[in-house]
């Protein structure tokens, strides 16, 4: 029988649900738990009321809003515990393929020529692969140019792996010295601010 | 893509303090005199992303002002770090070589004699050189900026729990208008055929009925007062005493008084019963 | 910087590793997760107590030792709202099932051969057998007429589940069989094939 419907289970039931997904769940999907749907406003209170409860119990484990939806991971502090029980260590990257994947996730749409174009140096496709291969970019289009380069942008995924809820939470970029005087405005122009994301 | 050597991390406020570790010793800075041992000159090499890269450095070392940048000393040491790599044959990317010929063409540009002309706006031959530095510098800090954002599998888990489901088996659903669907159909079918009559009875009654049933269901001799409940008030005890009835008249109870005014008792008749 | 060795803290470095390992772990790896080993002794301990704080906690998510070893799961009362996350559409029963449900709720007690002269069409033992076994509907006696037919009612379960008081609060036909006389029942459902007569 179903434990019977007090605020109280209400948060048991969509911390279970949290447990137990296989990925970030939006408040839509959330909102599906429910014999009567709560409608969003009462799903995100549970959610901040359940982040709160996690947070002052000090566990090792906190709930986060990312990209795609809400999910309970493990807190920083504790991966030295838990990679001790790793069998194998997660793939660093380099230099070049850090790069490529911040000239595309601050500048984005961008060609493998943009790329090219801001590092000085021919970008292997190895570094593309590399980074598609994790789901972090992929192809969004093609620009309208010779031989319609393929145009790249990070993934939503890329956002939840990095704990941002969009692209708007990236890290800053550093202001640089001021080189209005000097150049022409157009060409420093930093990249459009990403369009909000569809909040989840 | 990966270095074979650990290179320090790069940081926002310190671009390239220790350069490359060789054998475990920091490299800190290049020798003055520009000699490098071979096995470090690869190391110096490897330690940039490209020409860019090494410009970069050697104006952020020198602490020169990127906008104003002196442009013949800076090719000057450029082209002599060049050499040094060309001169021990290692693979030279031909962005260098292609660094150096615009660095000798803005130092050339820079010493002619600017043509008077009425035009303020006249561009500085280093402007585009400066514009790219500023733009390969920002991305480079904020790909080190990435790289320190904690990321899954490296700095956290995602938590998964195991679900439990092979104890519960999924149902169909049913609503109510489901079942009055189901009912609407019938009676239409049944109006259709013409063959049947099937009219809407009081639910009631037949629920009492069922009741009834239930009570009786272990054949025993039942007093026929404990069929009714005092508790359902008038109506409910009509519709208790309709559902006996209607149970006598389908032959369903046998109700037996062996005198007057003596109990009278009430069984499932005799074919009914359950167990039979 | 990783969180003082306590016995809270150990018991929230066990908590966080089994929430997020991806299948049982023994108590042997457990024991990795410290910076000493702790010996088995101690990490049964702790797995006792987090056990138990989960269970008091009345979460929908237990701890369970399993014989190779130790993990979260989430309780099966708890599965009713998990199902809903899931893509798939809820099992349907057949309109013979259906049909044969609303006969007998609104005509009970009936027997099989009641059902058959509604329906005009021979009801296999699967449909009632069928619903039976969902606890809706059960013999509450026999007809005294030759072969002794089973009459069927409704249980108290059928009405439970249908969140009934009573028959009586089953819906009333009266005025929609007025319309039936007006609008062909066919049209105003959705339109489902005809299922054949044996599924259920």
């Amino acid at each position: 029988m179903a434990p019977a419907t007090t605020p109280e289970t209400w948060l048991r039931i969509v911390e279970a649900a949290l447990l137990a997904a296989p990925g970030p769940l939006p408040v839509s999907e959330l909102r599906k738990l429910f014999d009567e749907d709560p409608g969003p406003d009462l799903v995100r209170r549970l959610l901040d009321e359940l982040r709160a409860q996690w947070f002052e119990a000090g566990r090792g484990v906190e709930l986060v809003q990312l990209a795609s939806g809400w999910r309970f991971q493990t807190r920083p502090e504790y991966q030295v515990y838990l990679d001790r029980l790793k069998e194998e260590k997660p793939p660093r990257y380099s230099r070049a393929v850090m790069e490529t994947l911040a000239i595309i996730a601050y500048r984005q749409p961008v060609t493998r020529g943009d790329i090219e174009d801001i590092r000085g140096v021919t970008v292997s496709p190895n570094i593309l692969k590399t980074l598609e291969s994790r789901g972090w970019v992929d192809i969004v289009g093609h620009r309208d140019t010779p031989g319609r380069p393929a145009l790249f942008a990070t993934t939503r995924r890329f956002l939840d792996e990095m704990g941002l809820r969009s692209l708007t939470e990236l890290p800053a970029l550093t202001e640089l010295e001021k080189i209005m005087d000097l150049v022409d405005v157009s060409q420093t122009e930093p990249a459009a601010a990403p369009a909000p994301e569809e909040e989840v | 893509m990966n270095l074979p050597l650990a290179l320090a991390p790069v940081d926002a406020g310190a671009p390239l303090d220790v350069l490359a570790r060789i054998y475990g010793e920091p490299l800190l800075e290049l020798p003055k005199d520009l000699y490098i041992p071979p096995d470090a000159l690869q190391v110096f090499l490897e330690a940039f992303e490209g020409p860019l890269d090494l410009l970069l450095y050697l104006i952020r070392k020198a602490n020169l002002d990127i906008l104003d940048v002196p442009m013949a000393p800076l090719t000057a040491q450029y082209l002599e770090y060049v050499e040094a790599m060309r001169a021990t044959n290692l693979e030279l990317a031909a962005e260098y070589l292609l660094m150096a010929a615009v660095l000798l063409e803005i130092k050339s540009r820079m010493l002619l004699p600017r043509p008077p002309r009425e035009n303020a706006e006249e561009e500085d031959p280093r402007a585009e050189l400066v514009r790219r530095l500023l733009e390969y510098e920002q991305m480079k800090l904020a790909a080190a900026r990435l790289e320190a954002l904690p990321r899954v599998e490296r700095d956290f888990e995602w938590v998964g729990v195991f679900v439990a489901e092979k104890v519960v088996e999924r149902l169909p659903e049913v609503s109510l208008h489901d079942l009055q669907l189901a009912w609407l159909r019938i009676m239409k079918k049944a109006r259709l055929n013409q063959s049947h009559r099937v009219g809407r009875e009081q639910l009631s009654v037949r629920e009492h009925m069922t009741a009834i049933l239930r009570k009786l269901g272990d054949g025993a001799f039942v007093v026929f007062d404990t069929l009714f409940d005092v508790e359902l008030g008038p109506p409910g005890l009509v519709v208790s005493f309709l559902a006996v009835l209607e149970l006598v008249k389908e032959r369903l109870v046998d109700v037996t008084q062996n005198e007057a005014f003596a109990p009278i008792y009430v069984k499932l008749a005799d074919g009914t019963r359950n167990d039979a």
